[in-house]
């Protein structure tokens, strides 16, 4: 059995670099490899990763057909080679140069790591701090209104135009009121204010509960002078 | 030791760069005992050292800040962006500020455009805010203008917002 | 007045989330003579106070940052927890650093294996931008490495990482 057996897939980045682990492990110059015995290794390589995954990336597949390709054609004589074919020799110095370079790659890329390694010891606060203003831009409001009268365009009639909107009609208290009167038959008048927020809204709450008295939806008792009104379901 | 106690103090409050709290420091203390005393001096001393940065005391807390003396300096480069409105913000506003409450809906039907960009920066700027859900289908959030808004408009209460007249006499007497 | 600028000079670094360059302290100094020394001095000052702080030279700037000392126990709680990088990635950067401008063809003949996923990851990442498009058919992008790819790295420029000569001449050596 041979070492090369072992040899994973996941622990190499690409052809280039099974190429340059094999290199180093014959002890090989970059500068001068021997593509029959890298070819072999190669392939061999290549074959047993087959065998344990099958998901064998193309490139390595790639790579290890124009080895052997390579290797072929450097066993021919010369004379074989028809004239439009490639140069083996050229071939073989362009896949060092591209060795070469890719080790360099590799090799700053180790360098990288161990910068990473340190600058990550140094932490920093990636958002910047901002200083509030303390001076107030006092925005012109005629400015405002400006734009808004603008834009409501001409046919905007002043009335339309309220500060404060009602949000609260006499039809929409009474629906208020028959919904509380379901959860319980009675309710105390000063408990009833509670429940609503503003005196505008009393205003309505006191106004709804007469128009449901003067229906015969609700009936309003008390008991004494300045005793607390009970409002409760009518019948 | 307490040198690189007081090392974690400092580095924590500059990463944080917002306030941390004392349980905080209690928490990630070796020894918590007399925590609060150390830090005390902590703070007197990085105070003293007149670097444009000071350690105060916050609600419960220590935040790093730098020294008011420099903050001319500082709030031309690190000042918050932004202090005058887009022409879209201030449409945004003024719909807002004379209907409110008023639903998104609403503003884009007056604006006649998507407006929930600038609704969310006008929040972000604290000039609205939401005071509840309007009872119509899908109930939508109102908006209102805020205190802010009053403050950065120059004024006392909404009732100086000029009226829909006094804009037309205002312009025809241009 | 010379307190004043080494304050602004700190201040600025702590507000600062990015690292400041020379040029933007020359622009606010009042007095832009000498500056780049007297900045040398502050740093010295500041580095020598043991705060857990330190100012770094990084990117062709000045960023503040915590001693390493104290790493264990601020990035517990500080400190966004960016993956490492895989080795590939920093294959790929590399290549992108030495060869810049590069498209993502070039890159893929240096390396012999397909980098697209990688390179979207260091786009996404911020360490590498796109610069343009090459001239050649299919007008293919062209990326660059970063300002954070240096912060990143803590280097200040691309020139603190060996030349494909001396790396050369080191292989050779040994």
């Amino acid at each position: 059995m041979n070492s090369f057996l072992e040899v994973k897939f996941e622990n190499f980045e690409g052809p280039l670099d099974l190429l340059i682990h094999l290199i180093y492990k014959n002890e090989m110059s970059i500068y001068d490899i021997s593509i029959s015995v890298i070819t072999d290794q190669f392939v061999e390589a290549v074959e047993n990763m087959k065998n344990l995954d099958m998901n064998v990336a193309g490139e390595f597949i790639q790579m290890a057909s124009y080895l052997l390709y390579l290797k072929s054609k450097m066993l021919l004589p010369e004379s074989i080679a028809d004239e439009e074919d490639i140069d083996p020799e050229e071939e073989k110095f362009l896949l060092t140069q591209k060795l070469i370079e890719y080790s360099f790659y590799k090799d700053i890329s180790e360098i990288l790591r161990e910068k990473e390694l340190f600058s990550g010891r140094f932490l920093k606060r990636s958002d910047s701090i901002m200083l509030p203003r303390t001076e107030k831009v006092e925005a012109d409001s005629y400015l405002l209104a400006s734009v808004l009268f603008n834009l409501l365009d001409k046919e905007v009639k002043e009335s339309k135009i309220s500060i404060k909107k009602d949000i609260i009609d006499i039809g929409t208290m009474m629906e208020k009121i028959k919904r509380l009167l379901k959860v319980n038959e009675s309710y105390l008048w000063s408990d009833m204010v509670k429940m609503v927020s503003s005196r505008r809204e009393i205003v309505v709450l006191f106004l709804a509960t007469l128009e449901m008295v003067k229906l015969k939806l609700i009936k309003v008792f008390q008991a004494d002078n300045f005793a607390e009104i009970r409002v409760s379901v009518y019948g | 030791m307490d040198n690189k106690e007081k090392k974690i103090f400092y580095a924590s409050l500059f990463l944080s760069g917002k306030p941390l709290s004392k349980s905080f420091f209690v928490k990630i203390s070796e020894n918590p005992i007399n925590l609060e005393n150390r830090i005390s001096e902590y703070i007197e001393e990085f105070n003293h050292l007149e670097l444009g940065l000071k350690i105060r005391t916050v609600s419960d807390g220590y935040q790093m800040v730098t020294e008011s003396v420099i903050f001319e300096e500082l709030s031309e480069h690190f000042g918050e962006k932004g202090e005058s409105l887009s022409r879209a913000a201030l449409e945004t506003l003024a719909a807002i500020a004379y209907k409110q409450p008023i639903t998104k809906n609403e503003i884009e039907d007056l604006r006649g455009v998507n407006s929930s960009g600038i609704i969310k920066n006008l929040l972000d700027r604290n000039l609205i805010k939401v005071v509840g859900r309007k009872d119509v289908p899908g109930r939508p959030l109102l908006y209102c203008t805020t205190k802010e808004f009053l403050e950065y408009f120059g004024l006392n209460s909404l009732s100086d917002l000029p009226t829909f007249r006094e804009w037309q006499e205002l312009k025809n007497n241009k």
